[in-house]
């Protein structure tokens, strides 16, 4: 019996032991999911092309994704809350011509339009908070209708025309370099940085959790959560102001048609990073992936010079394939 | 500056395997684009008859910032000359500057850059004249006054604000003439329509429509067309698309302007494979637009057979 | 004594990712009879129904049902073989009728196509008053009391005219009046040769109602005995594996001054000039029928609504309390009612459920002290004894009780002075019970005011200095612990005094 | 005591009656908000335009909106789910090009084409369904992903040229007029009919509250959830095919353009109209007077010729202000 009892034991142990290491590799599969298919995507691009694993190109592509990846990771944290921000777009053209109109050489300082800029970024994403918030307007509506307002706006200020000549020092923020690395990057690595100990190592990305996670338990806990959402979205302004100064002074021009679209892209890049669109779920890191496999997909498809009739085709499966094979998606619900 | 010694050396360091082709890049603004398609097509089959050049066409997707990426990885990628149909033609300074930097000839095709002496070569029209030719045809039928109604395609977009400021042009100097309405059509058809029919509803008095493009204005003629109005209001695009020639044969449209698409495309191709093997080329290459009135819409129809 | 089976699970072993849910458990359900299956927190109780109902599918072992051998692929498939549940959460669709919710997944059709609604309303009317119970049919799901949801639920699961029923704490929600009512249909059910799986952590009814009792521990099978062989003593050492003296485990602790002050607190529409003084070391229980406006009182005292009109002081100083934060501000804590709908940030890690309303202890400066929160969490798991795999566990996938636990923790954290805690055992097993229990009195003990709803008669008076009773959104009268007998509480309950 | 308890009693009975009363009116306003709203802007309307009352501009709106009316529909039954489409826009361009190829005079019956369109229509949709149902991907991405590879199959069918020429018949279904009423107000009406009985009066719709309301409970109810949305979402493709077709004869034009926006659109008639993006809330009648506001908002600018640039912002503020001032919404959070 007793021998008996102790092959059971150790077998069980075994059992256990294997078990554990099953456990670890889903475990692995389930956090890193869609960083091993953002990995695989780089092999494969790189055996297509041998361009691609030039520094100089990923600089590329990391330096073209930085404008989104900036805008996706306000949007990230709106979703977390169990919003969603349609507006990020039209605010880029929005801060993008008024940016413009004090980028003129010898006018203003290059600190100026850069406020500017920021501020009516923050401005635009406090309206559409506190109609969120002290609306009760579900966050689609409040920020489609900035959505449509802000492009409205943007055209009526530039009178449709694009805004140009910059000083020097504006067109350094978005086209200089800084010991080497374009300063878009810097600041996008800045931004990761921030937003990402924010999330997830402050109150304030605590309450968002919260809040997408259960609102009500997070009004008894007592949270704030009409202010956390006023902060939140007035974050995410910003950060939507900031892509855009970025863009205005690496394209040299303030467009009041610019940032069309952004917004899906920004939303993508936080979905497929593994941000849940029910709230309460989503990092940082997540998104950043999300975005570069977005951008690795675009410059891939241009370095091997894919028909671009079939690029949509292509992309649209990718996107939902990468999904499919993250093994974190599939079992969150 | 140090920095743009650097970069310089890539292409020269790219054609050390000597039998490799020529590669060149045509950065487009947009492929959902119908008469741009067709610049397209006539790219890609005039390049399909060439041996010893290879062609890479993108799709800007009407994005200055995916274009201005775009251009950036054609010369990380060593092209040897790049064809660049700019989404904003306001934007284009850091393009230049790029392909300067590493010596790459740069052109541009259909839409002249703002900062055109940076480039090497441009190839096309000038958008504002398409908007001038068509609004003082259309001027001259009002017999100098009356309404002009103006359909505008997605603002921002640089063939939209060029046109658009074309028509105002004229407009200015018609004291008589008088622009009642605007309004954005984003270049559809559907869109043009809808705006027509409502139009026709308000007690607005309009003379005639300008159209920043052909399929708006087909739009607007079928909404005048159901009204009954249709030989009342005079209608103007741009394009001259065959569904256009169609109108204008049918009698509905009043004009149109032709832009050469295949010239353009045709020329920009040359353009760059002759820069790209180190030959002169010339600054401006002028593919100019073509009125088309009623009478000659034959002779049109005939162009794309 | 030869007896026929309905159902036979045998060597039944269910894992989840860290979890051994269940371990070579057997369970045999005689014909008609009531079984029960009882067990701590965790211990595979639901696990092994939603295994019996095809929702998860099992690693090994065998189910027979009725004398065959039981292939479920989905719910489906187990409605139509004869076996129905009312499971341990709410399954309700909130914006559909009684009737869409009881008919659901099998609406009775036209030759069109079309949904006979008349048909099921009536039938659905007809059911409910064949159970007695008092529910339009044609009301909102999301408009009923949590109580008479899960009489819908009751109604429902009895609607598939199954030949096993099983009921995974389906009096969790209900007070003594609606599980009288529910023992009836029960009793009624058995009579037709219906057998009954039934769950609960209540001790009383497993005597009431159970024919037999099987235990689970951790997973596995501890045994099976009939009720009539059984003592509460014994059951209760089955499930926790060892002793527990003093199940309602009252300290004296010294009773202080007055801390908290509540005069003449009314709610338009809900409840009406509630006045009661609360002092340090003092239990103050609230007792009452379901609807009487408990929890509405507590949670216009917490600031969650807006009282129409009434005055609070705490420590003698009149205070203004309009949102939680306020009373958090004023050492009050509140564990509510519903821990799905307002407790737990259901796929946030344990760890965050446990300090959400103390994080301001560990934001210093910007930053927060995130070993400060591990150490204070794993400090609360050991005394709680909650049992997670790690702190990086969703909440949601944690037991009920255990999930209690975590919310329990949540409020202590915010070291306050006055603990409102509205059903803080319910859907808790004894060892849980026992050690909240014990918790409160320590509590007490040291100084602090607990105010506590209870549905459970011998909670309320086993642990209660004073009691509050109330009926109908009106306050009816204060007992001593000493005066307080079941029939006094239940008169005052029901309203029928003077 | 008695007297005292009588006096108490009636008061109560007097305080219920003005509750009654006041719930009343409560009702009226939540349950009929939006569509309130709409008459008031119609009353505005009319008092800023004489023509907008007439009888004529009244069937150009309905008929203007009947293309978004119907893709909403669809979207609304997806909306209800919890879901998400953003395929719609795409869709239609891809039926578009694909029903223009066989419209042609002297080639194939009318009823060709038409069959075409809706099986293609139907097809994505079914796709986008089974990768929602079966793939457990979030609907967000399953048919962000379709809305792309849509947009790239309809460049490539058409080789991104318009497809023109129709016959006769085809050009009826968009154009022409049936006693006197256009085609399009006809299908409108039977397509809201149908979907309006299909929603409130079937199992199909009971189902789709149900999953929306608490997917759990209509799992444990045996429902089959993933047929349903599968279903749900070849419907919701079939009838943005019928848009499409509607609008392809319309213009005469097969347009690999088309459609774009109109997911937007189609999600924002659906909200206006009362649908909640949490699922389990809205009906039909609703997001048609959703469609019906951005409808008249659209033709009341053009009547009035208010400067293009303004109509955004004023839109914007419109949509807000109307889900703001919609009684419903306010409660429903
Ligand atoms: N879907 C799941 N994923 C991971 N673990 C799970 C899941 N469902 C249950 N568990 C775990 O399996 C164990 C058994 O849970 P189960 O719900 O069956 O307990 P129970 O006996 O019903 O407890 P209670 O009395 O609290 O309802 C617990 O440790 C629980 O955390
Ligand atoms: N969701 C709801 N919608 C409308 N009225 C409700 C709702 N929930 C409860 N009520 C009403 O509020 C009153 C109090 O309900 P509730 O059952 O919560 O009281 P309670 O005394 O806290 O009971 P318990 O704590 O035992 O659940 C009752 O009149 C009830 O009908
Ligand atoms: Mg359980
Ligand atoms: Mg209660």
């Amino acid at each position: 019996m007793d021998v008996n009892k102790s092959v059971q034991e150790n077998k069980a142990l075994g059992a256990q032991a294997q078990k554990k290491y099953k456990d670890l590799a889903m475990n692995i599969i389930r956090k890193y999911g869609i960083f091993l298919i953002f990995i695989a995507m780089c092999i494969v691009l790189s055996m297509l092309s041998p361009s691609f694993l030039k520094i100089r190109n990923l600089t590329i592509v990391v330096r073209q994704i930085s404008i989104i990846a900036i805008v996706a990771m306000g949007v990230t944290m709106v979703i977390i809350t169990g919003g969603i921000d349609l507006a990020s777009g039209s605010v880029i053209a929005l801060v993008s011509v008024m940016t413009a109109k004090f980028a003129h050489p010898n006018t203003y300082p290059v600190f100026v339009p850069v406020l500017v800029g920021l501020a009516i970024g923050s401005f635009t994403g406090m309206i559409s908070g506190t109609i969120v918030a002290k609306g009760k307007i579900p966050p689609f509506i409040a920020t489609l209708g900035m959505m449509t307002a802000a492009r409205g706006a943007a055209l009526l200020i530039s009178d449709g025309k694009p805004i140009g000549d910059f000083s020097k020092e504006f067109e350094y923020i978005g086209g200089g370099h800084f010991l080497n690395v374009p300063v878009p990057i810097l600041i996008l690595i800045g931004v990761i940085i921030l937003t990402h100990i924010l999330l997830s190592s402050t109150k304030f990305g605590k309450y968002i959790y919260a809040i997408g996670g259960n609102e009500n338990a997070a009004v008894v806990s007592g949270v704030n959560v009409d202010k956390v959402k006023i902060m939140l979205f007035t974050y995410a302004g910003l950060l939507s102001a900031l892509a855009s100064i970025i863009m205005t002074s690496r394209i040299s021009s303030g467009q009041p048609g610019a940032g069309q679209g952004f917004e899906l892209d920004a939303i993508a890049s936080a979905v497929i990073g593994g941000t849940s669109l029910n709230g309460g779920i989503g990092t940082i890191p997540g998104t950043i992936v999300g975005a570069l496999i977005i951008g690795v997909l675009n410059n891939g498809f241009d370095l091997l010079g894919i028909n671009p009739y079939w690029q949509p085709i292509v992309k649209g499966a990718i996107i939902v394939g990468a999904v499919l094979l993250d093994e974190r998606k599939n079992r969150s619900k | 500056a140090p920095k743009a010694a650097e970069p310089a050396a890539t292409p020269a360091a790219e054609p050390t395997k000597a039998p490799e082709k020529l590669k060149i890049g045509v950065a487009m603004s947009q492929f959902n684009d119908k008469w741009l398609s067709y610049m397209l097509d006539s790219m890609q089959e005039y390049s399909k008859g060439l041996t010893d050049v290879e062609v890479i066409y993108v799709d800007g997707k009407a994005d200055v910032n995916t274009q201005l990426g775009q251009v950036e990885t054609f010369i990380a990628q060593g092209c040897n000359a790049i064809v660049v149909n700019p989404v904003n033609t306001d934007a284009t300074e850091p393009m230049t500057k790029a392909a300067k930097e590493a010596g790459v000839p740069l052109i541009s095709v259909n839409r002249l850059f703002k900062n055109q002496d940076e480039a090497t070569s441009y190839v096309g029209s000038e958008s504002i004249k398409a908007g001038i030719m068509e609004m003082e045809y259309l001027a001259e039928k009002m017999g100098g006054k009356g309404n002009v109604a103006i359909l505008v395609g997605d603002p921002g977009n640089e063939a939209a604000i060029k046109r658009t400021e074309g028509f105002k042009e004229v407009i200015k100097k018609y004291p008589d003439i008088k622009i009642v309405a605007e309004q954005i059509g984003m270049w559809q058809r559907d869109k043009g329509m809808s705006i027509m029919e409502n139009w026709l509803q308000s007690d607005l008095k309009i003379d005639a429509v300008a159209s920043n493009n052909d399929e708006m204005a087909i739009g607007a003629l079928k909404a005048i067309e159901a009204a009954g109005k249709l030989g009342t209001i005079l209608v103007g695009g741009v394009d001259a698309t065959p569904d256009a020639l169609e109108y204008m044969k049918a009698g509905k449209l009043n004009v149109t302007v032709f832009q050469d698409a295949a010239g353009q495309g045709v020329g920009a191709i040359k353009t760059a494979v002759a820069a790209a093997k180190g030959e002169k080329v010339e600054p401006i290459v002028w593919i100019p637009y073509e009125l088309v009135k009623p009478e000659d819409v034959d002779k049109y129809i005939a162009k794309w057979q | 004594m030869e007896r026929e089976n309905i159902l036979v699970i045998e060597n039944v072993s269910k894992a989840f990712p860290g979890v051994q849910a269940l371990d070579n458990v057997q369970l045999k359900v005689g014909k008609g009879t009531v079984h029960a299956l009882m067990g701590e927190n965790g211990a595979g109780k639901s696990t092994l129904m939603k295994v019996l109902l095809g929702i998860y599918r099992p690693d090994s072992g065998t189910i027979t049902f009725k004398g065959e051998k039981l292939e479920v692929q989905n719910i489906h498939q187990a409605l139509q073989s004869g076996i129905s549940m009312i499971h341990q959460e709410l399954t309700n669709v909130p914006y559909m009728t009684v009737a869409e919710n009881v008919y659901l997944g099998r609406e009775p059709l036209y030759k069109s196509g079309l949904v006979k609604m008349k048909e099921m309303e009536n039938n659905t009317r007809e059911l409910l008053e064949r159970l007695e119970i008092k529910i339009n049919p044609r009301a909102k799901m999301k408009d009923l009391s949590i109580a008479n949801m899960q009489m819908v639920e009751i109604a429902k699961a009895i609607s598939f005219n199954a030949d096993l029923i099983i009921m995974d704490e389906p009096t969790s929600a209900i007070t003594d009046k609606e599980v009288e009512h529910l023992f009836k249909i029960i009793r009624g059910l058995k009579a037709t040769g219906v057998s009954i799986i039934y769950i609960t952590h209540k001790m009383d009814e497993v005597f009431k109602i159970a024919d037999d009792v099987t235990v689970f521990r951790d997973g596995k099978f501890v045994g099976t005995e009939a009720s009539a062989n059984m003592t509460k003593d014994k059951l209760i050492e089955m499930m926790v594996g060892r002793e527990l003296k003093n199940v309602f485990f009252k300290q004296p602790a010294e009773i202080g001054d007055v801390i908290l002050s509540v005069k003449g607190l009314s709610r338009e529409g809900e409840f009406e000039n509630v006045s009661f003084d609360l002092r340090k070391g003092e239990i103050l229980g609230i007792s009452g029928l379901m609807g009487a406006g408990r929890t509405e009182v507590m949670e216009c005292l917490f600031g969650i609504t807006k009282a129409t009109s009434g005055e609070i002081y705490i420590n003698g100083k009149q205070v203004k309390i309009k949102s939680p934060r306020d009373s958090i501000k004023h050492k009050m804590a509140l564990l509510t009612e519903d821990r799905k709908l307002t407790g737990c940030f259901l796929v946030l890690p344990v760890r965050d459920n446990m300090v959400m309303a103390s994080i301001n202890d560990y934001a210093k400066g910007f930053l927060l002290d995130k070993r400060g929160i591990n150490r204070t969490c794993e400090n609360e798991k050991g005394k709680l004894d909650i049992k997670t795999p790690s702190m990086d566990q969703r909440i949601k996938f944690l037991s009920g009780g255990n999930q209690q636990k975590v919310l329990i923790s949540r409020w202590l954290l915010t070291h306050p002075d006055i603990l409102i805690l509205d059903e803080p055992t319910r859907g808790i097993d004894v060892g849980a019970k026992a050690e909240i229990h014990k918790l409160m009195s320590g509590l007490a003990a040291q100084g602090k005011a607990i105010i506590m709803i209870s549905s459970e008669l011998p909670e309320i008076m086993g642990m209660s200095d004073r009691i509050l009773v109330m009926s109908e959104g009106k306050q009816i009268g204060i007992l001593d612990r000493e005066e307080a007998t079941q029939e006094k509480i239940m008169k005052y309950a029901t309203g029928m005094v003077n």
